[in-house]
């Protein structure tokens, strides 16, 4: 697989065009919302997280914004991770995640965990789009400090 | 016709690898690449006469400040200007900066009594373009800001031309400044400066050229163009980084307040208040980058060698040859494609259903180095109905072959994102 | 012990003949000469990995973006302080100018809602010593005449050290900001920070350090200082010209507004107003100094690698020495010759009967360079009933036998001028 | 001679004490005063020239003030060698001189003309000390220019 290939694979081109959970639903129950912003190139996402009542566990994630598709795909691959998973396993996931983008390629993430995500490992070769792959999960992690 | 084998050789950069592939470097317009006469000069200076200028007697500190000197005046009349009308800054953001706050400064009352007239008042206004570098636009509007000035723009047309019957109506007798760029870094059309002058010349406001992305392309004479005030950076015409001049009409240069304070721009200083040297000095507080003074002076050199006439037909060249292939491949829209116009050696572009960003990855990987973003001008890409673009910029070492590789690279784009290919 | 001949190789200037005489260079307060491995630093970097920084999406400019930001984090340790409190500047007097300009524009009302705490009222004083640098005042006194705050100054005594008992009735409640030398580049004397520290504490006055003549000579540690806010100069520290630090406390940071504004160093951008992003990059608008960073980040590896600790009592000696020396030439008087106190290594003196420029030029004969002048600090000079002095300043190169060499040179002045010999 | 030696003659050393002229006249029929100050090393000149009655002529020249002995020997010399001089002469002897010690060495001023002041040419290859031997050259200069 040439660099290229491993960084837009085709899962990752996929899920940047099916979008998962694009749309943000309505603020219902315990919700929040969080607005992220990447200045390098000026894209914009917004992700809302609404929670179970007792706010242990979340009931699902949606989104809205415009970006590069591995903005688009890591936004859309996380909604399918997150939905209906505790609420603090979300966050330790959220830290994995973080670690192996910003590890230049010394970690891979496990497929059995991150499920599809797994396939941004390549992105952590690319400094430069590491903050891309962050933008979604950066915005959940704000919406779990503040639901 | 510039001999290309010979510059390209001059530039050790050019010779880099990327992963195997030879670089095409297409962002000069973010910094261009140095050839090997410029780290010369300051290596030679550093090793060799390094010491503090304007300020020692002895015999290695009169040397440095002679070379200082000499880098000023070569550097001055690379854009037609005497010496003592060049305030050296540390580029073109300082020196636009330089010029806001000492139009605050003088709104504050600071400066000489010739100061007075720069002093604005709530009501005045300041004028810019829509299609201003972040450089030239925030400035102007912290100064407003700060002042109870209003900032005001001159449009840009659908095709990027600035619009001049609505500049004739936004320059009024209220406009105390009017800023624009020579040429937008994002679209690469040489602006009108003649029609600009005498717009803001008939309401006596001060005018402001932005000359970044003129001046490492076409032979420029800041005097002759009429503009009371110009500005250039090192890093973008061959030069090191940290060094750029700041051009001004001796009179205006006479009556601007400073702007930075300190050390050897002044004549006596007690410990209540400081007198001013004259201009230039009196905008060059502290110490100087004095070997990038003497880098840059080697650029400009270098350029006169090559000819300033010759590396804007060249690059004319390329920019015709890259506008050209753009146009054909499906998908692609240029930004500031209009027509009839001069231009320097760059184009801004998107591709329909395929981010910029995603853009500039696969041309990287094809080892064709191009900028993707805002390029420091949100409004102008605002105006486009864009976030980003991607943009390819030349300088004298590409080559018509480069411009091939740029182009081959781009028509693979959305075949490989399957953006309706 | 430093490796004398080993560290000197590494200079390349310092092998350089003065019309045959081997140089001895005592001007290192103006300006350090720099290792051969920081001038490799840039040239590496200008030859392999030259790309705009922060912007780019190519290999090349996240390569040199990486550079940057690790010669960041290795200059911050330096000083003991976190990547993300250290703001690249172009030097300490653009350090200075961006604080003090930075106030004034949290004057105007403008930057976050945080900003307003630093805002100042007609009659709020600014305290600087008598000691200052034209760099640590002008800039105060430009605050000062542009928002009607008063200007206040700490003395000192005759032997220079800094009158402690004043200071405690100079700062009050009407105190906004203490600024102060670190090292006064004419005196030499490490002043008491924890002191003049804990009285701008007690009144909730801002603390701005001028580090520039202790950065390149003491182990620094800025965060266990105290201040709020300190600068220092690269070039001063065997780094490039064009590229210094601004060190400051996170909330600090985090409330002052921008002061240079334009690229990179905001979010969102409308032609009206522009929101910023947090510090550092806030306050780094435009292209940085991005070769002289990663130059200076050489410099200061260069520095741990001889140790600081050891730098610091290398040139102690050197001092004690030519402290010593001088003291016993008849005519001549030291300046800020107080005792018990810390020092670096330099001393400025007057010789009865001869003018300052006349002793320079002896000893540049000698093939010893100094500095003659006011040397920046004409209140302090004045203080002392002077115009001018001559300052020989070492640095971790000089050697005992060129402390001799100054000496012998100066032991001839009066002689050779007929000054009461 | 060293370097040294032909920058401090003997003549110059001796002019730079005895300071002829030193002492400014009262201000008397036509007569005209400027001060002058180096920025680098922070001197000041003061230079009082009195003309004859018709304007023509100097009368004498006068002066004050501190710097190193370039400078006071300059205005020392200058002093002798104006004194009873024609104006327009003095002007021409001015521009003259500012050429020779801004020619790095390589135009001398003739003894013949500028009688011990010829001593300052060797002052020409020490650019940063230009200045000094210019002071009082430059106020007599402006003097001319007002009287
Ligand atoms: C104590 C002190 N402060 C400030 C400065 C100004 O530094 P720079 O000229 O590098 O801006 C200097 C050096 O000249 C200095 O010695
Ligand atoms: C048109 C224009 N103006 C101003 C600037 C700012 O120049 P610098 O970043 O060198 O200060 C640039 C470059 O980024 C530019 O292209």
């Amino acid at each position: 697989m040439s660099g290229l290939e491993s960084l837009y694979q085709e899962l990752i081109l996929d899920h940047s065009r099916r979008k998962v959970g694009f749309g943000l639903a309505d603020e219902e129950g315990r919700s929040a919302t969080s607005h992220q912003h990447n200045p390098l190139c000026g894209d914009d996402l917004t992700v809302r997280v609404r929670l179970s009542d007792d706010g242990e566990t979340i009931r699902d994630v949606t989104w809205e914004g415009a970006g590069c598709s591995i903005s688009q795909a890591s936004a859309s691959m996380l909604v399918e991770l997150a939905e209906g998973m505790p609420r603090a396993e979300a966050s330790a996931l959220i830290d994995g995640f973080r670690e192996a983008l910003r590890s230049r390629g010394t970690i891979e993430l496990d497929e059995d965990v991150y499920l599809d995500a797994a396939a941004l490992s390549g992105v952590s070769k690319y400094v430069a789009r590491v903050k891309c792959a962050m933008l979604a999960w950066v915005a959940l992690e704000d919406d779990l400090a503040r639901a | 016709m510039l001999d290309l084998a010979a510059i390209r050789a001059d530039f050790p950069l050019l010779s880099e690898r990327v992963g195997g592939t030879p670089l095409v470097y297409l962002d000069s317009a973010a910094t261009s690449q140095k050839p090997q006469a410029v780290i010369d000069a300051e290596v030679e200076f550093l090793t060799r006469t390094n010491a503090g200028v304007h300020r020692g007697a002895h015999a290695l500190a009169a040397e440095a400040t002679e070379l200082f000197e000499d880098a000023r005046a070569t550097v001055a009349a690379f854009v037609g200007a005497p010496p003592e009308q060049l305030v050296w800054t540390n580029g073109a953001t300082a020196g636009l900066n330089l010029v806001a706050y000492s139009l605050g400064n003088a709104t504050a009352g600071r400066g000489a009594p010739g100061s007075a007239r720069f002093a604005l008042r709530p009501g005045d206004e300041l004028v810019v373009t829509e299609s201003e570098h972040h450089a030239n636009l925030i400035p102007w509007q912290e100064l407003a800001g700060r002042t109870g000035a209003v900032l005001r723009h001159i449009p840009v047309h659908d095709d990027g031309t600035i619009d001049l019957d609505a500049a004739a109506s936004v320059i009024s007798n209220r406009s105390r400044v009017v800023a624009f760029p020579h040429v937008s870094n994002v679209l690469g059309i040489v602006n009108p400066v003649a029609e600009l002058v005498a717009l803001a010349q008939a309401v006596g406001a001060l005018t402001v050229l932005d000359a970044c992305q003129s001046a490492p392309h076409l032979p420029l004479d800041l005097p002759a163009l009429g503009v009371d005030l110009a500005v250039f950076s090192g890093h973008k015409m061959l030069g090191p980084y940290g060094i750029g001049g700041l051009y001004g009409r001796a009179d205006v240069l006479d009556d601007l307040p400073p702007f930075l304070t300190g050390g050897s721009m002044i004549t006596t200083v007690s410990l209540d208040e400081a007198e001013y040297l004259p201009p230039p000095q009196r905008f060059e507080a502290g110490t100087q980058p004095v070997s990038q003074a003497i880098g840059l002076a080697a650029a400009v050199r270098y350029l006169d060698a090559v000819g300033m006439p010759a590396v804007h037909a060249h690059e004319r060249a390329l920019e015709a040859r890259m506008g050209d292939g753009l146009r054909q491949i499906p998908g692609i829209r240029l930004l500031g494609d209009a027509e009839g116009v001069e231009r320097v050696g760059l184009w801004a572009f998107d591709v329909d259903g395929v981010h910029a960003h995603d853009v500039s990855q696969f041309l990287d990987d094809r080892g064709v180095a191009v900028r993707v973003g805002h390029h420091c001008a949100q409004p102008l890409h605002r105006r486009f109905g864009l976030t980003a673009s991607v943009r390819a910029s030349a300088a004298l070492y590409n080559t018509p072959d480069e411009v091939d590789q740029l182009l081959d690279a781009v028509a693979g784009v959305r075949g490989f994102f399957g953006a309706g290919a």
